[in-house]
């Protein structure tokens, strides 16, 4: 809990690889000075495989915090550790703790499904259910409690606009979700996790299987987004991570597991990186 | 969607279930005959008791006759235990079965048959036991053809092997099958798609079915003629008696049906199955 | 020659030829097979068709049996199957389906105990229909009470095709991707919406097919059924009342009646034709389930 | 209702409803077991497991019990049906996948499905009339463990049939496009491809198929003869352990009825080998 935050890169005590960060000193207003979620020494293994070492990263309310790195870094991982999707794996193991706004996540007594419905998370192919369009938002609504049907209506229909859905869509609601083009679903999953109000949403490479366009628009939303939720985004493509994050963290493979190499404002990793490995992967000439 | 289905189903059966179990209790109106009479056994009697059933059902629409088939042992054992009112056995009691009571409604007569392919128009009664003994296994030793012989018999626990065996003085055993059939028309079937097979059927059924152009003969036994009207007159004595049997002296329903099942009214039902109705 | 990719040691360069011969055997195997198949079936198919369609009209039935059997209808056996059928689907549908779903989804959990299941299901799957008619009749007959009747008859063939049902609805639930159980979990939707509102309805092809293979044995089913639902051909007022099945009418109309064959064929025509309206319906579900437009319930 | 009720003790319930209709499921085995073995009880402890095994002849109700004949033809004739259905069932589920156009494919399957739902009776009657006399041209009687086998072998055919499809669909169609890529003709795909990867679902399917062969006892038993014997030819007649309590049930009476149920728990606990050999071969089943 003492560990600093305030100021610049200190090194973690023991492996002196992992970092805290300050807060944003020149972030845009959306950005606020306060860890939303804070990862301490977190380190995650499948059976004997270790996926993560000893990663501690602080993330930041109102911000969009880019994760990058090359494939197979653990990156997925971490984002799944945050809403405890984890717990769905066998054999899954997460030592470290993993505090959001203050309470641990993994402490006896947390509602898993509580935290997954403040937690939304996008995944990488769009997987709206075999329902319908209503259907799919619907669904989390009830399942939280929500039975009012003009609320749950309207909720639908705010939700859909947010993510600019409502004109394309609103008059075939009853429509199957599968009919639509990928980036009307991941639009759509993106709406479903919107619907529930969350406030932190991560984002496992929502645009990676969608045609340019599609993934412009939701490059574009995921941006609008910023200031009102929190969000995590795995992302491959550094242009579009340098486009909208405002932190970036880079991870690298070191000894089979995935480690924490740099964490910075996302400006700063791409122009001055500290560590060469970050230098040589955003400059292209690696990874 | 599956599953309104399947609660829809559920329920409806239910709804069944409830409603037939309403409808079971229901009392019993005046008619002269209500209730309902389960008669277990003999796979060769059941058919046409349960064609006596409906027959009786007709006139008293509260009554529902029950038949169920299986064999005399079991017709014999349902009635013991009380699982069945009405026992149906086609042979005569056993001297351990002294406690039952037997009702004859009809007579069969089993005959030796042969496919009508086969020359062989005659065989004694040593000349059987001696095919059934596997002594004889050749068609030429009988003056037939130069073929082996296929010998058909029984399961064990059929009365009809029973008849047959006692008849013969055979054991079980001994016999040196090449075909072990179960009912009746399984011995038909296997006869006549066999040029070599000899076989021991009811009689009525094996005249019915050689009438219908089914290619197999009945053999004459002790130089009488196997058929329906020998067995009438007595004349034919591989024959059985087709039995009800009940615990206690019959009253009430049962008797009814005891009583129907002995009366002319049934004859031509009896002469259907191809029985032998009783003088 | 690319063959000698595949199989390095067996293969020579340039020793197109004997691929060539065993293309060719492979080939012919495959074609003699198909047809010699399809010809037995066809052949088989022909004649009960031949000795069977005589028999079968309107009149067939909607008329109840005469003479054992030899004349009249069909009628109440028609309704005494379907009953027996709608009380073994009610029972092993909803039984079958809860164990799939918990095999399917909780399987990692269970360990032994699931692996246990899993092999009793096995052995159900090969216990004889015959022993099935032994224990339904001791059991659901003797023991619970019901005697010769439609409902002991059904329970017996639900035991008989529980199997059946939960292994294809397991293996339909593991076949529905894992990206919806995920995107499910990530919006906090607790496990049992999971399975009822998606994972079930995912799978309902699997599920309808599943529970044709199960209805299919079960229509075809004589020795579980003598024993258990009984020979009564009346027309069943109740599914406590004892009724014969028909399956076991054939059964009884070849082995026992004499002259009983043509109506026996007629039966066994009918019985068929009943299976392939079955199984079209079961597609027609199956492929509605799929693209079906779900209302606002 | 389910509004009052947080998603955890929901999926609380869920699970316990599922254990509990699992348990059903899996405590009817041992319901029928125990009830085989209550029933068969009497004749075993006072005859002995031995003479089950040792006698020469069945005849119960002179007391001889030797069940080991029946046995033999049960697994003689199960094996033999096997050997003939499971090349033609592969043979078949190859030609719906690699050989027939769409149409052609569908009526293929259509007839197989099909010919898994014809009642045992049917097959059964069909093999009395036409296949027994057939084979009675040959060696009398006819009725034999070869017409067994070939009535089991049609039974089981669709069912070694849909299951190697079934694993054959699921061979992926990337291993399809990449071996077509290499220039393999299609018998290459098939047997250096297709068939290697489908092998374990495909015993599967057969051990499945062996077990329902066992099992079956209608069509066996208008069709095989019923004698009690070793068999020594495939036209020898023989009586599986199946036909035997078809044969005798009914018509049976204390020790009689209690030997029957030996035979019915020797005929259980040999599919449970049967089944405890799949799992460890362990393909994915498909019951057909």
């Amino acid at each position: 809990m003492n560990t600093p935050f305030v100021g610049d890169l200190v090194p973690d005590s023991k492996t002196g690889e992992a970092f805290t960060l300050g807060p944003l000193v020149t972030g845009p207003p959306c950005c606020e000075p306060v860890p939303k979620i804070r990862v301490e020494s977190l380190s995650l293994s499948y059976g004997q495989n270790e996926v993560l070492r000893n990663i501690s990263l602080d993330i930041y309310g109102g911000c969009i915090t880019a994760l990058i790195g090359p494939s197979g870094c653990g990156k997925t991982s971490l984002l799944s550790s945050i809403n405890r999707l984890t717990d769905l794996v066998p054999g899954c193991q997460v030592q470290g703790r993993i505090l959001r706004e203050g309470g641990d996540i993994h402490a006896p007594g947390v509602d898993v499904h509580a935290l997954r419905r403040d937690v939304g998370m996008i995944f990488q192919r769009p997987n709206p259910f075999p329902l319908s369009i209503r259907r799919n938002l619907a669904l989390p609504l009830r399942e939280h409690g929500l039975r009012n049907a003009r609320e749950i209506d309207d909720r639908i229909e705010r939700s859909l606009k947010d993510v600019g859905l409502w004109d394309e869509i609103s008059d075939r609601l009853d429509a199957p979700a599968q009919a639509l083009s990928g980036g009307q679903q991941q639009r759509l999953c993106i709406a479903r996790a919107l619907v529930l109000e969350p406030s932190v949403l991560l984002m496992d490479e929502p645009c990676s299987a969608l045609d340019p366009i599609s993934s412009a628009v939701v490059e574009d939303l995921v941006e609008s987004l910023r200031g009102r939720y929190t969000v995590v985004i795995v992302t491959h493509n550094l242009a579009q991570a340098r486009r909208i994050a405002n932190y970036a963290a880079f991870f690298w493979v070191k000894d089979r597991a995935g480690t924490l190499v740099e964490f910075d404002h996302c400006k700063r990793l791409f122009e001055s990186p500290r560590d060469e490995r970050t230098a040589a992967y955003v400059s292209g000439a690696r990874g | 969607m599956i599953r309104e289905a399947a609660l829809g189903l559920s329920f409806a059966t239910l709804t069944l279930l409830a409603v037939t179990a309403f409808a079971a209790e229901e009392p019993s109106t005046a008619a002269p005959l209500s209730g309902q009479l389960t008669i277990t056994g003999a796979s060769t009697i059941a058919p046409l008791a349960s064609e006596i059933g409906k027959r009786l059902e007709e006139t008293n629409p509260d009554l529902r006759i029950d038949v169920q088939t299986g064999g005399s042992a079991r017709g014999v054992a349902d009635v013991r235990a009380g699982l069945a009112a009405i026992g149906l056995v086609s042979r005569n009691l056993k001297d351990d079965e002294t406690d039952l009571t037997a009702f004859t409604i009809a007579r069969d007569g089993v005959g030796i048959i042969l496919n009508t392919d086969n020359p062989v128009s005659v065989l004694t009664d040593e000349q059987i036991v001696d095919i059934y003994l596997g002594k004889i296994a050749n068609w030429k030793d009988v003056g037939g053809k130069d073929a082996p012989i296929t010998v058909v018999n029984k399961a064990e626990g059929r009365s009809t092997l029973d008849l047959f065996t006692n008849y013969f003085k055979l054991k079980n055993s001994d016999i040196k099958a090449s075909v072990v059939i179960g009912d009746n028309q399984q011995g038909i079937k296997t006869v006549a798609g066999n040029h070599n097979a000899i076989g021991y059927v009811s009689i009525g059924t094996a005249e019915f079915e050689s009438e219908q152009g089914t290619p197999i003969k009945l053999l004459p036994l002790k130089g009488v003629a196997a058929s329906v009207e020998n067995v009438r007159n007595g004349t034919f004595s591989l024959a059985r008696p087709l039995n009800l049997v009940v615990k206690a002296a019959p009253e009430g329903t049962v008797k009814s049906f005891i009583d129907f099942a002995q009366s002319k009214d049934v004859r031509d039902l009896v002469k259907e199955q191809f029985f032998v109705p009783l003088q | 020659m690319p063959d000698a990719v595949l199989y390095p040691g067996s293969a020579r360069a340039g020793s197109t030829p004997t691929f060539f011969w065993r293309n060719l055997a492979l080939q012919s195997f495959v074609w003699l097979a198909s047809l010699l198949i399809i010809g037995v079936f066809l052949w088989l198919l022909g004649d009960i068709l031949w000795r069977g369609a005589s028999r079968v009209d309107w009149e067939f039935l909607i008329s109840v049996p005469k003479s054992a059997g030899r004349s009249g209808g069909i009628a109440p056996i028609i309704v005494s199957t379907v009953l027996i059928l709608v009380v073994a689907i009610a029972v092993a549908f909803p039984l079958g389906l809860a164990t799939a779903a918990l095999l399917s989804e909780y399987a990692r959990q269970g360990g032994a105990k699931v692996r246990g299941v899993g092999l009793s299901l096995d052995v159900l799957a090969g216990v004889p229909s015959i022993v099935f008619g032994l224990f339904g009749n001791a059991f659901f007959c003797v023991w619970m009470g019901l005697g010769f009747s439609i409902l002991s008859g059904g329970l017996t063939l639900a035991c008989m095709i529980l199997p059946i049902v939960i292994r294809t609805a397991e293996s339909g639930l593991r076949m529905v991707p894992d990206e919806w159980r995920l995107g499910a979990a990530a919006l906090g939707v607790s496990r049992s919406t999971t399975i009822v509102r998606i994972l079930i309805p995912a799978a309902a092809p699997a599920l309808v097919a599943g529970l044709m293979l199960g209805i299919g044995r079960a229509m075809a089913e004589t020795a579980a059924l003598i024993f258990t639902s009984g020979y009564v051909d009346r027309m069943p007022r109740s599914v406590f009342d004892s009724g014969r099945a028909i399956s076991v009418h054939i059964y009884d109309l070849t082995m026992n009646v004499a002259g009983g064959d043509p109506n026996a064929y007629g039966s066994a025509l009918v019985l068929i034709a009943l299976l392939i309206v079955i199984n079209s319906a079961a597609l027609w579900l199956a492929n509605r389930a799929l693209d079906r437009k779900p209302s606002r319930s | 209702m389910v509004k009052t009720l947080s998603p955890n003790v929901r999926d609380r319930r869920l699970l316990w409803t599922l254990s509990l209709s699992a348990a059903t499921a899996a405590g009817l085995l041992l319901l029928i077991l125990i009830f085989l073995a209550k029933e068969a009880w009497p004749v075993l402890s006072t005859v002995g497991v031995t003479s089950f095994v040792m006698d020469s002849s069945w005849h119960p109700l002179e007391g001889t019990f030797g069940l080991t004949p029946m046995l033999a033809a049960s697994v003689a004739m199960s094996a033999l049906a096997i050997l003939i259905a499971a090349p033609l069932g592969v043979a078949l589920a190859l030609f719906c996948r690699f050989y027939a156009m769409g149409p052609v494919a569908r009526l293929f399957r259509w007839a197989v499905v099909l010919l898994a739902g014809i009642p045992s009776v049917v097959l059964g009657l069909w093999g009395l009339t036409t296949l027994v006399p057939l084979i009675n041209d040959l060696r009398a009687p006819g009725t034999s463990l070869l017409a067994g086998s070939v009535v089991l072998a049609l039974m089981i055919l669709p069912t070694i049939a849909l299951t190697t499809e079934a694993a054959l669909t699921s061979v992926s169609q990337s291993y399809w496009t990449g071996a077509s890529a290499l220039g393999l003709s299609r018998e290459a795909i098939i047997l250096a491809v297709a068939l290697p990867t489908a092998r374990n679902s495909i015993a599967a399917g057969v051990l499945l198929a062996s077990a329902r062969a066992l099992g079956e006892t209608m069509a066996v038993l208008m069709v095989s003869g019923n004698v009690v014997q070793l068999p020594s030819s495939l036209f020898d007649p023989v009586r599986t352990l199946t036909a035997n309590i078809a044969l005798e049930m009914a018509y049976a009476t204390g020790t009689h009825r209690a030997s029957l149920f030996v035979s019915g728990l020797a005929l259980t606990l040999l599919v449970l080998a049967l089944a405890a050999a799949a799992r460890r071969s362990g393909g994915q089943v498909v019951h057909a």
